[in-house]
């Protein structure tokens, strides 16, 4: 007998595909019952990973046979401490961006509402399904469905969006193509597509050229998908012309999504053993500065606000890749192993969520992109630009802040690793990042509106307050409000366990 | 009052800040409320500190760890006589420093007066903080948020002058916050620890002299706030901010936290044997020599009269650490001293130049001819506080400038001794004129309002009696009283290890 | 355009090329007689001083041993298997009720003195029991729709996705 | 309007009416026979969508509409994914927890537990070709009726 919390895994990505189909027949009749729908879904997907995260950091791991079938013959949900975790992030993102979307699509996509809820359960849909599945082709059948609906709802916004949506789809094709390939080499030696089993068919099979193949393939293709830092030109655009809540999606959720299957299938189908053996994080490590500078460097060239928050998501990808690369060297407790990575996984999904939500309620209040055009917006819009001011700092690493945090804990890792090279490195983007956000905070506080030099105290009175409606600002506070209370919880290492957990599943970290 | 635990103590007496700019915000359209609530922080974050002072005087340290960040490191607080000297300081300064404001902000009829209350309480919590904090990852913390939160007041103006010395006032000092946490980071990773502890924390045993030379330079490097040449020009520039500001962070609150840092560094993370047997405290001290003498021949060139002051905080700020850099006991002794000395005096002047400028909207000491005459009060107070500079009596600047001078003479070092006795004269030379043309300058130019044409009168009682007090404090702390004692009584737990 | 073109080209060369070096190690590619992937080699075991056990359809210790101590399940029983000789089958107990008790997991040969153990391929269980455990006899059908079913349910909805994008994007004057 | 009713042929349009219905029955013997022999929901639901797709082509697209309006295409879309996602979810409504998802053997279709497995994928199967067909028939309809706006676009 199974008891309820292990259904849960499945129930939670069946639950938002019957809800996506729901959604699509009901919009039909009613469209206004798209949004109410798809907030409740995810309002019970969201407790239900609470449930789950709790079953699995009391009873262990959920493992979880669809239709019966025993693992290497059938397909397997595994929940570890990894997914699980990822998940609540995932949904907690998802929640609040569809509560912030409800005004911002009436906006933006005004006669589309219904396809749009649809397509965004469906890529949540995806997103869970990812994370669940013990499965590499099951994963792989979940990617395509995030893809393809994070195409179309990047594309939904019609013209420039569609460009930079074909772009994003081609190769994004070609990085679900290598992953496939991946998975094809790895099937044609082991004949098998569970995660578990092929960890346990491989380690005889790990001089093998063609494991060896599948393993560069994996990386190129998830990496793609994670806009890593050669293979990052689809991201910039895609991020900047999507609309609001979806840029806080991508940036937040789906490109950190694919890092975890990235670290799923680097620690679990692989191992940390066979990792060791080759040089390959050594170079994911370089290649993860090289993004954190360039990245960086690119966003200060910016003038738009959502070109700028994308290129920062490349740097701050090069953040979680830089910690995921010194993990199987660094192995000290609370810096060690996966916890840097998967503490910026959480961080950068709070921050660039809550920066991509501020800049959409801009454009939904009065069609603002260029950051020039900010000036006195701090007095304008007070509550919305506090809230971006908090992120912003968050995201400069300004203690007691979730960016401080895990710029922090990447030092020590690097130290641990002996790499010393990333510390300079790391520091000099903390100083790139105050360029491009303090340039903007300036602007909206700062610098005046023209015209209104002569006196200091007459714009007080010219300007009135054109605040964005509460149902986008309440999810932008909750978000901005987390930077600072995750940064403290951090600190006070109250999630760490959890981490370490995570850690132990892989036999990474341990001294404590 | 109800009675604080002890080990709480520390948190409240951030807590009073913290919620102080929580209310401004919320009574942001109230100004009476607002700055009502500004003052009761300031009194009982003032009363909390001072109740902890006896307790430190009797020799007990007082510490509370909230929770550990990383093994060896916890977030928590330990009050030991140095951190309590400059908490003290900068706690009793804001109770005089927001009653000062709220005239000088009333009269000028400022803008975004919420904004000014609300950063100053945070820039309070973080000046406080950084004294208070037990070990350098808590006081970076704080360290930070005092960055961050006095980049409004600098810019407040948010004229283009201001916005741009807002800038030049965040790339330094971020930039220096960035050293830090590389040096803080690579202090923990070779002392498995950050606590700060009498004697220091780091030995030769550990790493070898390079690396520590390197580190100390980066912590050099980190504690930027301290204002040494020729990492200085961000402080002048900082000018630009209301008088207040100027007063109480520019003088006091920023630039102290630095010198604190310095302080904390040398004594509490290398020690000062360690700091002998690598050759530092030379390197320290030849440093802030230069710095006080090139800063004093600056400050000669200023007419801006804040401008002149703001050199005039460069130079005294390396005395400080010029003291420190000695590493003898009346060396040290007289740096410790001198942060208070030094921010009461500093602030008297601060305060009498926001004065000047509220009653006549003069900035340069060339237009002040005969201002004496139509504000006595305040020039006086003025005097008190450029004799303390000198070093003359009867202002306590003579005291600690004893103990300086006694330093170098313990050292063995002429050549420091020197250095010392030059600054003052520049010191003299570039304080007596103002002084000279307050009183006997010409009156014609002097004693009318350029804004608004007439004859001029004292600033509103709200700024004269703040800096009075000051003033008096400045004396007073030069003859023995029980305050004096108090505070000789922590310089001596403090230097006592 | 043509820049496109001429990478898509080298990409594609690049592809062949790494595939052709690959190609060797990829079983079937490698041994031209290999019969399609069955079973797949776990370990050879030196010196297996329990054959005379597997004859009697005992699990040696040592085997069982090396098999849990690499993650596997242990095994229940040895039953010689219908090939040539030298040649066992390991069985090991079901978790799942439904079904007989047992089920063949291992494949065991012996090589001179080793013992090579190897498991085999969800395929051929598939195809050994999938009329009998699905009573449904054409074989895509039940793997595509029972064993890998939840496979299936995402195909479909990658092609439901599809449809909707469409609608997303290019449909006008709709209530969707 | 005259040019398009000009440009109908009488070939096409006779085959198509004879060929039509002999599609669609073949894909409904496509996607049931799926379990037997070749065959299944995908192809079923393909050879079925081609039926409408060739109306389309001999006929006009107004007709294709009214024949298979919007609002069925919308319904039997999600329709089949209700099947197969529902099917899943039965098999552990009736065991009471005890079965996982999509595991047909404890749906009670009949007594016998492999024949319980063989009618849901039946059913399953059927989810499948509703799914596709409707997906097909939709995008179809939505390209060729952008295609048509352009064309009266360019004539406008």
């Amino acid at each position: 007998m199974l008891s309820f919390v292990e259904h849960l895994p499945v129930l939670v990505v069946v639950i938002s595909l019957l809800s996506a189909i729901t959604i699509f027949i009901t919009g039909w009749i009613n469209k206004k019952t798209a949004w109410y729908i798809s907030t409740a879904t995810l309002l019970s997907q969201f407790i239900s990973s609470i449930f789950i995260l709790h079953h699995v950091m009391t009873v262990g791991p959920i493992r979880y046979r669809l239709g019966g079938w025993v693992p290497p013959w059938g397909i397997e949900y595994v929940m570890d401490a990894l997914n699980a975790y990822v998940l609540v992030i995932l949904l907690f993102l998802g929640l609040v961006c569809v509560i912030y979307s409800k005004r911002n699509i009436d906006h933006e996509l005004p006669d589309k509402g219904v396809s749009f809820y649809t397509v965004y359960q469906l890529l949540i849909t995806g997103l869970c399904g990812i994370t669940v599945t013990g499965d590499i082709f099951n994963m792989y059948v979940f990617i395509e469905i995030t893809s393809l609906s994070a195409y179309a709802l990047i594309a939904s916004r019609g013209k420039i969006a569609l460009k930079a949506s074909f772009t994003y789809l081609v190769l994004g094709s070609i990085g679900a193509c290598f992953f496939l390939l991946g998975i094809g080499f790895l099937y044609s030696v082991t004949g098998s597509l569970n995660i578990h089993d092929l960890s346990l068919l491989l380690p005889p099979l790990y001089g093998n050229r063609v494991v060896l193949a599948a393993f560069v393939f994996f990386i190129v293709g998830l990496s793609i998908k994670m806009a890593l830092f050669p293979l990052h030109t689809w991201l910039p655009d895609a991020h900047a012309f999507a609309p609001a809540e979806i840029s806080a999606m991508l940036s937040g959720i789906i490109i950190e999504i694919s890092t975890y299957a990235f670290i799923r299938v680097a620690f679990s189908v692989f191992t940390a053993r066979f990792l060791q053996s080759l040089p390959v994080f050594d170079i994911l490590c370089w290649l993860a500065a090289a993004a954190i500078i360039i990245g960086s460097v690119l966003a200060i060239s910016q003038t738009n606000l959502k070109r700028m928050l994308a290129y920062s998501s490349v740097a701050n990808m090069g953040y979680i890749v830089l910690a995921l690369g010194l993990s199987i060297s660094a192995r000290k407790a609370p810096w060690g192993g996966l916890n840097p990575s998967m503490m910026h996984i959480l961080n950068h999904a709070l921050m660039k969520g809550c920066l991509f939500l501020v800049a959409g309620a801009f454009i939904y209040k009065a069609d603002l992109w260029e950051i020039r055009d900010f000036r006195g917006l701090g007095r304008r819009m007070p509550y919305t630009c506090a809230a971006f001011v908090i992120a912003a700092l968050s995201m400069i690493g300004i203690p007691p802040s979730v960016g401080f945090v895990s710029k922090l804990y990447i030092i020590l890792a690097s130290i641990e690793a002996k790499k010393f090279f990333f510390v300079p490195v790391l520091l000099l983007s903390s100083l790139l990042n105050l360029i491009y956000f303090w340039r903007v905070i300036e602007t909206m506080y700062m610098k005046r509106v023209e015209g209104k030099d002569s006196a200091h105290t007459s714009h007080e009175l010219h300007l009135q307050k054109e605040e964005i409606p509460l149902g986008m600002l309440a999810p932008i506070w909750v978000l901005a409000s987390l930077c600072v209370i995750m940064g403290i919880l951090w600190l006070a290492n109250i999630p760490i366990p959890l981490l370490n957990q995570i850690n132990s599943t892989f036999g990474l970290g341990g001294i404590r | 009052m109800m009675e604080i635990p002890e080990t709480l103590k520390p948190l409240f007496a951030l807590g009073c800040p913290a919620l102080a700019a929580i209310l401004i915000l919320v009574f942001g359209r109230r100004p009476n409320l607002r700055e009502g609530v500004t003052l009761l922080a300031s009194l009982s974050q003032f009363s909390i500190i001072l109740s902890m002072a006896s307790r430190v005087v009797s020799g007990v340290k007082i510490q509370s760890y909230l929770f550990p960040i990383v093994p060896g490191i916890s977030f928590g607080f330990r009050v030991d006589a140095f951190g309590l000297l400059f908490a003290l300081t900068a706690s009793s300064l804001w109770i005089l420093v927001s009653i000062y404001s709220i005239g000088y902000m009333r009269a000028l009829k400022e803008h975004a007066q919420t904004r000014f209350y609300f950063c100053f309480a945070l820039a309070i919590l973080g000046a406080v903080g950084v004294a208070l904090s037990g070990n350098l990852v808590t006081m970076y913390i704080f360290y930070e948020i005092l960055t961050i939160s006095t980049y409004p007041l600098v810019a407040h103006e948010q004229s283009q002058e201001a916005i741009f010395a807002g800038r030049k006032y965040l790339a330094y000092l971020l930039t220096s916050g960035v050293f830090l946490l590389a040096a803080i980071v690579f202090t923990y990773a070779t002392a498995q620890t950050t606590d700060f502890n009498p004697g220091g924390i780091l030995s030769l045993t550990s790493s070898s002299r390079s690396t520590l030379i390197t580190l100390f330079i980066l912590f050099i490097l980190g504690f930027m706030k301290a204002a040494y040449m020729p990492f200085h020009s961000w402080l002048p520039a900082a000018m630009v901010a209301p008088t207040p500001v100027s007063a109480l962070l520019h003088a006091v609150a920023v630039v102290k936290a630095g010198v604190f840092g310095i302080v904390r560094t040398v004594a509490y993370i290398y020690g000062i044997d360690l700091m002998r047997e690598l050759g530092l405290g030379i390197l320290l001290a030849s440093f802030a020599g230069v710095t006080m003498i090139v800063a004093s021949l600056f400050a000669i060139a200023q007419d801006n009269l804040k401008r002149r002051l703001a050199y005039s905080t460069i130079s005294q700020l390396s005395y400080i650490v010029f003291g420190v850099a000695l590493l003898s006991p009346m060396g040290i002794t007289g740096a410790i001293l001198h942060i208070p000395f030094h921010g009461f005096m500093k602030i008297t002047l601060f305060l009498c130049a926001g004065s000047i400028l509220v009653a006549s909207g003069k900035k340069n000491i060339s237009e002040m001819g005969g201002i004496g005459h139509s504000m006595p009060i305040t020039m006086l107070a003025f005097t008190v506080g450029a004799l303390g500079m000198c070093g003359l009596p009867p202002a306590c600047g003579f005291v600690s400038k004893w103990f300086l001078g006694l330093g170098t003479v313990e050292a063995d070092s002429l050549l420091f001794l020197a250095v010392l006795l030059i600054s003052s004269l520049l010191d003299v030379v570039y304080f007596f004129p103002i002084v000279y043309i307050a009183f006997f300058g010409d009156r014609e130019r002097g004693t009318l309002n350029l804004s608004e044409g007439r004859m001029m009168k004292e600033a509103p009682l709200s700024m004269v009696i703040p800096l009075s007090i000051t003033a008096l404090f400045s004396i007073i702390f030069s003859f023995p009283n029980p305050i004096t004692s108090m505070l000789f009584d922590l310089v001596r737990l403090a230097i006592s290890h | 355009m043509r820049g496109l073109r001429l990478i898509t080209l080298i990409l594609i060369i690049l592809l062949c090329g790494l595939f052709a070096y690959v190609a060797e190690d990829i079983p079937v590619f490698g041994d031209p007689d290999a019969p399609a992937i069955k079973s797949v080699e776990l370990f050879t075991m030196k010196g297996a001083e329990g054959v005379s056990l597997l004859n009697r359809q005992i699990v040696p210790g040592p085997l069982s041993g090396e098999l849990v101590r690499r993650g596997f399940p242990r095994p229940s029983r040895v039953e010689k298997a219908a090939g040539r000789e030298g040649e066992w089958n390991g069985f090991i107990k079901k978790e799942e009720p439904r079904y007989a008790a047992e089920e063949k997991y291992y494949r065991i040969e012996r090589e001179g003195d080793d013992l090579r153990v190897s498991r085999y391929a969800f395929v051929v269980r598939w195809m050994e029991k999938g009329l009998e455990e699905t009573a449904v006899p054409n074989m895509v059908t039940y793997g595509l729709a029972d064993y890998r079913g939840y496979d299936t349910l995402g195909e479909t909805t990658v092609i439901f996705t599809a449809g909707v994008s469409v609608i997303l994007l290019l449909r006008r004057r709709s209530r969707l | 309007m005259k040019e398009e009713q000009g440009e109908r042929d009488v070939i096409i349009e006779t085959v198509a009416r004879v060929m039509i219905p002999f599609i669609q029955l073949f894909a409904l013997y496509v996607i049931i026979h799926g379990a037997g022999g070749p065959g299944g929901g995908f192809q079923g639901g393909v050879v079925f969508a081609s039926g409408f797709i060739l109306y389309i082509i001999a006929f006009n697209l107004a007709g294709g509409r009214k024949r298979f309006p919007e609002s069925a295409n919308t319904i039997l879309s999600s329709v089949g994914l209700y099947i197969y996602a529902g099917i899943g979810l039965l098999a552990i409504l009736f065991s009471f927890g005890a079965a996982q998802y999509l595991n047909y053997g404890f749906i009670p279709f009949t007594s016998h537990f492999e024949e319980n497995r063989a009618l849901g994928m039946d059913f399953v199967e059927m989810g499948i070709g509703i799914t596709v067909m409707a997906i097909i028939a939709s995008i179809f309809f939505d390209l060729a009726e952008k295609d048509e706006k352009q064309k009266e676009g360019e004539d406008g």
